[in-house]
């Protein structure tokens, strides 16, 4: 494998792994602040992607979609959480599991009962479609690159929130002790509806820039869902700098090994058995790598023990 | 207090007797469909006694479910194209032999079980939920790209396996082998309870550091736990093959543990009953709703929302009244 | 309920034009159709249904019984005990995925029922496992690639770089191009079902001297690559199976896929007379485009009732003999059966074009003249 | 001189900045009950559990019964013979009063892993649970709920199940609270003939019952013993007074 090859990659994984932040963060902050699993939140990202590509349909503007993308999932995050979420913030994870998987159900089959069985179409503005020269004479897709730009951006926006302003302090205090930010004045149930509902509308811009590039199709939410998870268990649940790491090492993992696996194993076995094996192993890569982190770090790597 | 004895009762004798029923009538797709609940009951049956008696919640039960079913497949196979499995070190040949097969799948699942509890029981909380659901994954993604065993295909296996001295493809016949697997089952999980094992065990998900105080490790009793319950999973899994006379990696699928998950809690969780109340609710509401629109899974979901926000502690719970001691 | 109304609209439809099948023959005939109707991929599963219903409107004969499978092979199997244990039902088909039928099929057929295959078309069912009651009439999986390598042969194409998803479907759709084709095969890459991220992929491509694409990638996987193949700046042609570049999913593809060539046995401008009825017909009444899918759930209906023209379902040598006739008019011109039950039929070569707004395909010629598939040797029956 | 029953020997634990145990140690020796008292914040729950095998030192050793047990774990210590109670109750509330007796029986029998017998059905372990309970005063409350049983009932439960385990040293983190004072005098009048069963390492906040059991007291501040002795020498101690009152009066 050429060395520009090897850097493509990289820049691979490290989009993929951007793209799965953006969808971690607010996983790991609903987490960390409400103590609740959210298995519903791929919905969220589904919710984002049609409403983009149904608001690109009519429009046709791009940034038009990503603005409808956002309000959408924060709006039904909002209401989500008003109606069934607030209702298990006390209740063990069990139930949270459960409810929340029923509104999977709920989420996908209206979706397609909305817009109907077939896949959705949602494309890159013309302004970002096409690839650019990179230093080394490496061409690459510009919107990929404007995809790790908004993750990155996105990522510092959620540190400066959390570290710098009033909401943050609150989000902080809200994660240490639910009573003693209740008994400083907030109104607590106001603020996990704005957790919520920020969480939500970062899944919404995630499906929204990855529907442009990816199916916009119903059921498109879960397995990014159960990635976004490995993502949080592996970083740390709570810990958005956790999900940060742990999103790029998932992201490097799973697109180096599809790549390297198969190459690898071919020098010790036959290439077509080595192929097979290469692949299949490279499936289970990300999973293996959960299951190492967690081996040696049972709460992630920069989870609270 | 003897209100959930008695509902246990009820909803037992319903599965016989609407098989009954549905062979004198001639509809023997209604005998499969109890079959099947009485299948997944027995899956969730296995889950409870980790999830409902041990508190761990797991999300990778699918892992064991599958290991049955493919233990039933891989046995079958071989046996149907008369090929063996192994030749060295030793002759391992296919079989057809449905007790055999269930041999040979509790114990395959219980070592899973054993491999994966030792790994998993290191963590608790969310991340016990997650790290099981990544192995569960792990065998999905290995399942559907093992090409020797038909990968995502699955394998077919063209007619049942035996069972001495019974016609395993008459529907009321198999019906009744699998509804005596799961009572004897139920029989032994509520003796298992009730033991000493149960008592220490379900101390331990009350109250960890009580029963290390006691001088009992809480690991021991959940690894033991996990490896029963896989076992019983396991066995339902290779009962749920022989029921469809095929196996896929769906079987291995997340949302296959979702669904185990799902009978043990629509039907109350840690109730010895709960599961079946679970399993046959959950196929009257496939076979219902599923006729009366293409959207059915809407209103599933509905009902699932409504059940857990509004009738904690099940059906069962709900039927029974206030929550009682386990005694 | 879903089930009575279906049932009930075949049958009053019949009431209004009854007269075109009031064939003296015509048996009575009481059809299963399992199908994909409910979450992922019920858009091939709806278009198998319409297809099919649109071809049986008005025959009284023709009694439909249909059910969703939810695309899980476990599903499908209890549906299929419950159509023949409950419903009584003479004839099964609809199934869409090989898993699927390869779990339905053999049992379905081991109880003396008649099945017949709108899509799918495992290896297995066209060679040993083949059964006189099983009729393919879509294709053999391996179909459309063989004809691609063929036709790669003899248009230049050098070097390709192979792509699939790994899992049974995916090893034999690429299989079934290497059998024909003669060219250098760069590359072969098999990637995680479902994978909905082709960038790692399309490294490769760009990396690679193929001068090629030649992909599989069903439903949602092929519109992800397609997309970002287009934005990559990758100027290789791009050549696949009708699975990634039909009707239903163009639409979400857009202007990416122009230009594609891919092969199909069907297409919406293939120039006979049934197929312009068929095309006519279905804009008229469900107000969208057909696709191969839909095409195939036409023909079958029409295979079907060819033979209840001629013989009793009752009586299963007869009618397995009707069915082997073949006698109606296939909306994709030529189209008979092999020995192993499976088609022998035109595989054209299509592209991709923009017709207007809609991105739609047409034939630029025939790939493989009256393809027949390798595995009827195999077959013993 | 008779041996130590359980001897620690210069334990530290630090939180970050914070040295919640700082070079402590005390001996604990046969038919003795020795109190450990200190205001609020001491680290005297933290000593209790690094004590009992709940928490890893970071320096110093626990000896117990002529044997280092500071490489073992809660559990291990516990089949040593450590029989615990918690400051804040630590039952299995979904049972009954019996069953958390019986558990403890099933601890001290040690086989567990046994899956078909129903255990509330095993004579020995419930007799066992039983006599522990009417010790403590509880036989009457054996078959109510544990979550319905008020605070003090709880801690006589935590004692009662501490002596299924027959232990051979009890480490009793505040049994009094929440008694009220009658229930204190009883169970004050309770452990005293305990302590010729095993020694009793008492943490507690009732000082009457400490002056009134304690044959040694060690005085905890700020992860520091600063004073060991009888009764008459704690009280006549000028550091404890400034350190102890002081910090009371500034409560």
């Amino acid at each position: 494998m050429s060395l520009i090859l090897l850097i493509e990659q990289v820049l691979n994984g490290i989009q993929f792994g951007v793209m799965l932040f953006l969808m971690a963060a607010g996983l790991t902050l609903i987490f960390g602040v409400m103590g609740l699993i959210n298995l519903a939140h791929g919905s969220l990202y589904m919710v984002g992607a049609f409403a983009a590509a149904a608001v690109a349909g009519w429009t046709g503007s791009f940034a038009l979609a990503l603005i409808a993308a956002l309000a959408a999932a924060a709006a039904a995050g909002a209401l989500v959480e008003l109606l069934v979420i607030r209702r298990l913030y006390d209740r063990d994870h069990l139930d949270q599991v459960l409810a929340t998987f029923a509104l999977i159900l709920i989420f996908s089959e209206g979706t397609r009962y909305i817009f109907g069985s077939f896949p959705l179409f949602l494309d890159i503005p013309a302004a970002l479609s096409g690839p650019v020269l990179l230093p080394g004479g490496i061409l690459y897709p510009l919107y990929r690159l404007v995809i790790i730009a908004v993750g990155l951006l996105v990522a510092a926006g959620l540190f400066v929130l959390i570290a710098k302003t009033r909401i943050g302090i609150q989000i902080r205090a809200g994660e240490a002790d639910r009573e003693m930010i209740a008994a400083l004045g907030v109104d607590i149930s106001k603020l996990y509806t704005l957790v919520f509902a920020l969480g939500a509308a970062l899944a919404g811009l995630a499906g929204a820039l990855v529907g442009a590039i990816q199916s916009v199709q119903v059921g498109m939410g879960e397995p990014v869902l159960i990635l976004a998870f490995v993502v949080i268990v592996i970083g740390g649940i709570g810990s958005i700098k956790g999900a940060l790491i742990g999103a790029l090492l998932v992201g490097l993992t799973d697109t180096l090994g599809g790549a390297l696996l198969p190459t690898l194993f071919a020098t010790f076995m036959e290439p077509s058995s080595a192929n097979t094996i290469g692949s299949a192993v490279a499936s289970m890569a990300i999973y293996i790598l959960m299951a190492g982190v967690l081996l040696f770090k049972p709460s992630g790597l920069f989870g609270a023990t | 207090m003897a209100r959930e004895p008695l509902i246990n009762i009820i909803l037992f004798a319903l599965f016989p007797v609407t098989a009954g029923v549905a062979m004198v009538l001639d509809e023997p797709f209604i005998i499969t469909l109890m079959t099947k609940a009485a299948i997944l009951a027995l899956a969730g049956v296995g889950l409870n006694i980790a999830l409902g008696l041990g508190g761990l919640v797991s999300f990778g039960h699918a892992a064991f479910f599958g290991i049955g079913g493919y233990a039933m497949g891989v046995l079958a196979s071989h046996a149907q194209s008369y090929t063996p499995i192994m030749e060295t070190p030793i002759l391992i040949e296919g079989t057809k032999s449905m007790l055999v097969i269930w041999g040979v799948a509790v114990v395959a699942a219980a070592l899973a079980a054993l491999l994966i509890g030792v790994l998993s029981l290191r963590t608790t909380g969310v991340y016990f939920i997650m790290i099981t659901l990544a192995f569960g994954q792990m065998l999905y993604y290995f399942a559907i790209s093992w090409p020797a065993y038909g990968g995502e295909d699955g394998l077919s296996i063209y007619i049942r396996n035996d069972f001495p001295g019974l016609n395993t493809l008459d529907p009321i016949q198999f019906f009744a082998i699998a509804f005596t697997v799961l009572a004897a089952v139920l029989f032994i999980a509520g003796r298992l309870a009730k033991a000493p094992f149960g008592l220490a065990l379900s101390a331990a998900r009350q109250n960890p550091e009580r029963v290390e105080t006691v001088g009992v490790a809480p690991f021991r009793l959940r690894l033991v736990a996990f490896i029963i319950s896989g076992a019983v999973t396991g066995l339902a899994g290779a009962l749920f093959a022989d029921l469809n006379r095929f196996v896929s990696p769906t079987m291995f699928s997340w949302q296959t543990s979702g669904e185990i998950m799902i009978f043990v809690i629509l039907g109350g969780v840690g109730r010895l009953f709960g599961p079946v109340a679970g399993a046959a609710l959950f196929i009257l509401l496939e076979h219902v709703l599923g006729g009366l629109s293409d959207f059915w899974h809407v209103y599933l979901g509905l009902l699932l929302l409504l059940v857990v926000l509004f009738a904690r502690g099940g059906l069962i719970g709900t039927l029974a009244g206030k929550e009682t001691a386990h005694d | 309920m879903k089930i009575k109304s279906l049932i009930a609209a075949v049958s009053i439809a019949a009431l209004g034009s009854g007269a075109a099948w009031a064939d003296a023959h015509s048996s009575k005939v009481k059809v299963g159709m399992i199908t994909t109707l409910s979450g992922g991929g019920a858009g091939l599963g709806i278009d198998v249904r319409d297809g099919f219903m649109l071809a049986a409107k008005g025959n009284e004969n023709l009694e439909l019984v249909i059910e969703d499978d939810q695309r899980k092979p476990d599903i499908a199997v209890q549906l299929a005990d419950k159509l023949i244990q409950s419903e009584k039902v003479d004839v099964l088909t609809g199934i869409i995925w090989s898993n699927l039928a390869m779990a339905v099929v053999p049992a379905a057929t081991a109880q003396g029922k008649f099945y017949l295959s709108p899509n799918a078309g495992p290896s297995a069912l066209a060679g040993k496992g083949c059964s006189p009651l099983y009729f393919n009439v879509a294709w053999q999986n391996d179909a459309f690639n063989e004809a691609a390598g063929a036709w790669a042969n003899e248009n230049g194409i050098k070097k390709v770089f192979l792509m699939a998803p790994n899992y049974p479907a995916g090893q034999d759709m690429i299989a079934g191009f290497k059998r024909t084709y003669k060219g250098d095969v760069v590359e072969e890459v098999y990637t995680k079902l479902g994978q909905t991220d082709y960038a790692a992929e399309i490294a490769q491509m760009r990396a690679s001297d193929a001068d090629t694409i030649y992909f599989f990638l069903p439903g949602g996987m092929g519109i992800s690559f397609m997309k970002q193949y287009a934005g990559s700046g990758v100027d290789k042609a791009v050549m696949g199976p009708a699975f990634s570049f039909d009707q239903g999913i163009l639409g979400a593809i857009g202007d990416a896929a122009l230009g594609v060539k891919n092969t199909s046995h069907w297409s919406k401008d293939i120039d006979n007379e049934a197929n312009k009825k068929f095309v006519a017909d279905f804009q008229a009444e469900y107000g969208r485009l057909p696709s191969l899918y839909a095409a195939q759930g036409y023909d079958t209906a029409l295979l079907l009732q060819s033979a209840m023209g001629k013989a009793d379902v009752k009586d299963a040598a007869a009618f397995q003999a009707a069915l082997e006739e073949a006698d109606f008019a296939s909306v994709r011109g030529k189209f008979a059966f092999a020995p192993n039950h499976h088609p022998i039929q035109d595989i054209f070569m299509r592209e991709v074009v923009k017709e207007g707004d809609v991105v739609t395909n047409k034939v630029i010629g025939v790939a493989s003249p009256d393809h027949q598939d390798v595995y009827g040797a195999e077959c013993k029956m | 001189m008779t041996e130590p029953v359980l001897e620690v020997s210069h334990l530290k634990k630090r939180f970050g900045a914070l040295k919640a145990t700082d070079d402590v140690s005390l001996t604990l020796m046969p038919n003795e009950i020795h109190a450990l008292i200190g205001p609020n914040g001491a680290g005297k729950s933290t000593l209790i559990k690094q004590i009992a095998g709940g928490l890893r030192s970071d320096s110093g050793t626990v000896e117990f019964a002529g044997r280092d047990v500071t490489a073992l774990g809660t559990v291990a210590r516990a089949r040593a013979g450590l029989g615990r109670t918690f400051q804040i109750s630590s039952l299995a509330m979904e049972y009954t009063v019996l069953q958390n007796t019986v558990l403890g029986a099933l601890g001290r029998d040690g086989h567990v892993m046994r899956f078909f017998q129903p255990v509330m059905k095993n004579r020995k372990l419930v007799d066992q649970g039983m006599a522990a309970l009417t010790r403590v005063g509880m036989a009457d409350l054996a078959t109510k709920r544990t979550a319905d049983l008020s605070h003090g009932q709880r801690r006589l439960l935590e004692v009662a199940v501490a002596l299924t385990l027959e232990p051979k040293v009890f480490l009793m983190d505040e049994p009094m609270a929440g008694l009220g004072a009658s229930g204190s005098k009883r169970l004050t009048g309770f452990l005293h003939t305990l302590r010729a069963e095993a020694p009793i390492l008492l943490v507690e906040h009732d000082m009457d019952a400490v002056f009134a059991l304690a044959d040694r007291i060690s005085v905890l501040v700020y992860g520091q013993i600063i004073a060991t002795g009888s009764a008459d020498e704690i009280r006549r101690d000028p550091l404890v007074r400034e350190a102890y009152l002081g910090a009371e009066d500034a409560a």
